[in-house]
């Protein structure tokens, strides 16, 4: 059986994959793809795994101003959440203030929200960024929003987990500081990788595609999921969801 | 003691050039239509700070020269793209950026809150950012030598916070549900302005369950009623952003001669006249 | 994921012994049918932490044998006089008091809440209270070494927070309205502990007004419905105490003797058969 | 005229009177007579004063937990407080821990409270103590909830303003960290007042008596303070209001 599926919903599924067995995953602003996941990941939970996404009346249970959701990832109730970056390294550092000279960048990002915090905390950061290109995938940041790896006497009950982009998935490796090429999506080679990577990584001699997505699993992202998401991202719903 | 004005210019006279600002992101409380009347009172040299970020209200005073140091997690007006004004001004050097963490801002504003100078906070050490703070010092925990160093982040008191709130009684308590953050500012600030949607008939503190999202009048300077006084951001609870505005405002003010002309048709001596 | 529970047996036996056990005071949420179930449990070695002060929940459990540290600003039963057991258990030293003050008992459920590892808090410097304190240490102000000395106050991370709310949904949403205090406690501790007066129809987090009050479920691990469940300590907007029981209580603990009356008249083995 | 008033009325218009002119004075527990002044004074004020009274609903605008009234203090938007003591001393050291040897207290009181905090931080706190006895007023406090005076390099914005007790009222100079004699209640005389002092004091040569309430105040302290104060302390309003 071979089953049509769009490539955010093999992203989608790719990530909700990633929250197995959580509690509690939250979703910061314009994270439309993260959402998705995380409210797929809940439908297979049955309810178990709780989301908080920015901006959703239906999924937020914060009633305590702006501080709650950094409050809750320091008292460890937050398992899992998603970073972006306009530049990240091969270190897992990111970078979400500007390109070139700090402070008057030649491009400049909206800024750091809370990533110098929530990286350090939330025990599984996945970074997503589905432009996979070697000016966003750079040998060093131009600025570290937040670092990928810290000192051993650092407080850091958190960090990367994994990097998810538009052509494959990197597990990052903290011992070693470094990404590790899990799979490649559908229809993506290692020689574009490659290419399209400005920051070394490790790969297995083989390497594995990334799974793709069950019947049941489409059937869930486009029903389910697609109607929950619309709540928060109707754009993103209407663009990608609809027939 | 009618804390109550009978029109914005009023309430924006109690804002002067130079002040340390506090403003509310676009999803919580943000009074455009005062900020307009702040653009026409030609108010210079403010120090903004974004709790913990800002967004269309920013790029306007930014690009309209109100503006001379934007202190915040983060300039951003979501999924419209890029704030154009900030970055432009960025590019020039128009204008001083503080480059915040959300975390560390609502510390800073809890700290003056309290009333204590700084306020520790965990994470952030090897970020860039603190290498461009000087309101951030790296220290330790007294009670455990071995463990991890932690930044300290100093105390910030806005000279003034200006929100806009869904409901506010007569007595000038405002009510913000569960926007808290706006409580903390109004707490941390010398001086709290706010606009509001509408009158709440009796007084809030009266009710119970509305007591409970109540910012009390014991922390309000002044308050003047604003008919959809967010737009064209949305206000939470109560209307949505008119999103072809927005997507107007973010064509035009992608040049600074655009720019110019959004402010003539929409802005200046516009609300004056209302 | 029902937080619900059948009955107050199952909740409080989560609580054990030795567990450092935040209460709030007479005029905030007390369990008192919970508390009247710990007795039974014969529960020892309680660590109980004041929020920020307790009273009669903290005297009954210490005249009972369950408690061998308070924390506390206090322990008051207002009007009725002072505090017969705990009085008498300071007398023989049968308890080891903590005496702290109100903001530095808010400070470090704050800290803990923040996951820092103390807060700063001013005053409090030329008490005696400082002296018996390992877990308060004089600090300075990093950004200005002219200024005051200030206390650093460690963070309190209860074990369990144990509170009595006028309401509660299915969700294990639970609305404490003003009493803010009682979030502080379940954001700072690792297990909270619920009984509630009424059950709420719908979810309190889906109605905005109810929201500002509500602490989410997150933060719950178990509830149980306890209807008359702070008498005879009153809950606030709901019922007031109940003056004449407290007098006999009052006159009945003023002896040892007299508290153990009261013990098998009012607790021991009641609440189970209920 | 002659108006006939109780000991409880004039202390209570002594102490309104020394709120005159504030903002916003806070009421902690267990305080009816400083509540019945606070309320006085802002009737007299014409509703210009702020009474936060703890346990008072009509009176009372914190909304943000028990951390409000310390904070509020903190930002110095509070001008006078109130404090009382088991024992105070001529330095104004207040203990509302305990007599004898800490901590097994041969007579222990409830505990400091918020005193540790608020005095140092409310600029005007008003001690007040019905009883006037050597036991009370001793020379030194056994425990230091609170310090009357503190070094210079301490920040404290506030501190002691007067002590009001049953039979007189000391006005605290700070200076000298020393008690002075202010007035004598009628009824009352210095030699009395020299006995069941424990601690030294200033006094003027000529000792003022403690203005009586005029018939307006007793007006309005018998009408709309008694009524005021019944919601927050019924039993003391029925016991000193009542005819």
């Amino acid at each position: 059986m071979n089953i049509q599926f769009k490539p955010e919903e093999l992203i989608i599924s790719t990530i909700a994959d990633m929250l197995e067995g959580l509690s509690h995953v939250a979703i910061g602003a314009s994270s439309p793809i993260p959402g998705s996941a995380a409210l797929l990941a809940r439908a297979k939970s049955k309810g178990k795994l709780r989301v908080s996404m920015l901006g959703s009346e239906e999924h937020n249970a914060f009633t305590n101003g702006g501080t709650e959701l950094f409050d809750c990832a320091a008292q460890g109730r937050i398992d899992a959440f998603f970073l972006g970056g306009g530049q990240i390294d091969g270190r897992a550092n990111i970078n979400l203030v500007g390109i070139g000279e700090y402070p008057r960048s030649k491009a400049r990002f909206p800024g750091s929200f809370g990533s110098a915090y929530l990286y350090f905390l939330v025990p599984r950061v996945i970074l997503f960024r589905e432009e996979h290109t070697p000016r966003v995938l750079v040998p060093k940041v131009d600025f570290i929003s937040a670092p990928g790896i810290s000192a051993e006497n650092i407080y850091r009950p958190g960090g990367p987990y994994a990097l998810v982009t538009g052509r494959c998935v990197f597990i990052f490796n903290k011992k070693l500081g470094s990404f590790f090429l899990k799979s490649l999506h559908p229809g993506h080679t290692i020689e574009e990788v490659d290419e399209m990577t400005g920051f070394t990584y490790e790969k297995p001699i083989n390497i594995p595609q990334t799974p793709k997505p069950s019947a049941a699993t489409i059937e869930l992202i486009r029903g389910l999921v697609a109607d929950e998401v619309s709540e928060t991202y109707p754009a993103f719903a209407e663009r990608v969801f609809a027939n | 003691m009618s804390l109550h004005l009978d029109n914005i210019n009023t309430l924006i006279e109690l804002i002067d050039s130079g002040n340390k600002l506090a403003l509310a992101p676009d999803y919580s409380g943000c009074a455009m239509k005062a900020v307009r009347y702040l653009i026409n009172h030609k108010v210079r040299d403010l120090h903004l700070v974004g709790v913990p970020s800002i967004g269309f209200q920013g790029d306007m005073l930014i690009g309209s020269g109100c503006v001379s140091t934007v202190e915040t997690a983060a300039v951003t007006i979501g999924e419209y793209g890029l704030a154009p004004r900030f970055t432009d001004a960025i590019k020039k050097g128009a204008v001083n950026i503080i480059d915040g963490t959300c975390p560390a801002i609502h510390a800073g504003l809890q700290a003056a809150e309290k009333g204590i100078p700084y306020m520790p906070v965990r994470g952030i050490i090897g970020s860039d950012l603190l290498k461009k703070r000087e309101d951030w010092i790296i220290g330790n925990n007294p009670f455990d030598k071995e463990d991890s160093p932690l930044v300290m982040v100093k105390a910030i008191a806005p000279d003034v916070t200006l929100i806009h709130a869904p409901l506010a009684d007569r007595e000038g308590n405002v009510w913000i549900g569960v926007r808290r953050e706006m409580m903390v500012m109004a707490h941390a600030s010398k001086t709290t302005l706010v606009t509001y949607e509408n009158l709440y008939e009796g007084n809030l503190l009266n009710d119970t369950n509305m007591a409970a999202g109540t910012i009390s009048s014991l922390y309000i300077s002044a308050l003047a009623l604003a008919k959809n006084g967010a737009w064209p951001v949305g206000l939470f609870g109560t209307y949505p952003a008119d999103d072809t505005h927005l997507r107007l405002y973010i064509e035009m003010a992608r040049t600074e001669d655009g720019f110019q002309n959004y402010l003539s048709q929409y802005v200046l001596d516009k609300e004056i006249k209302e």
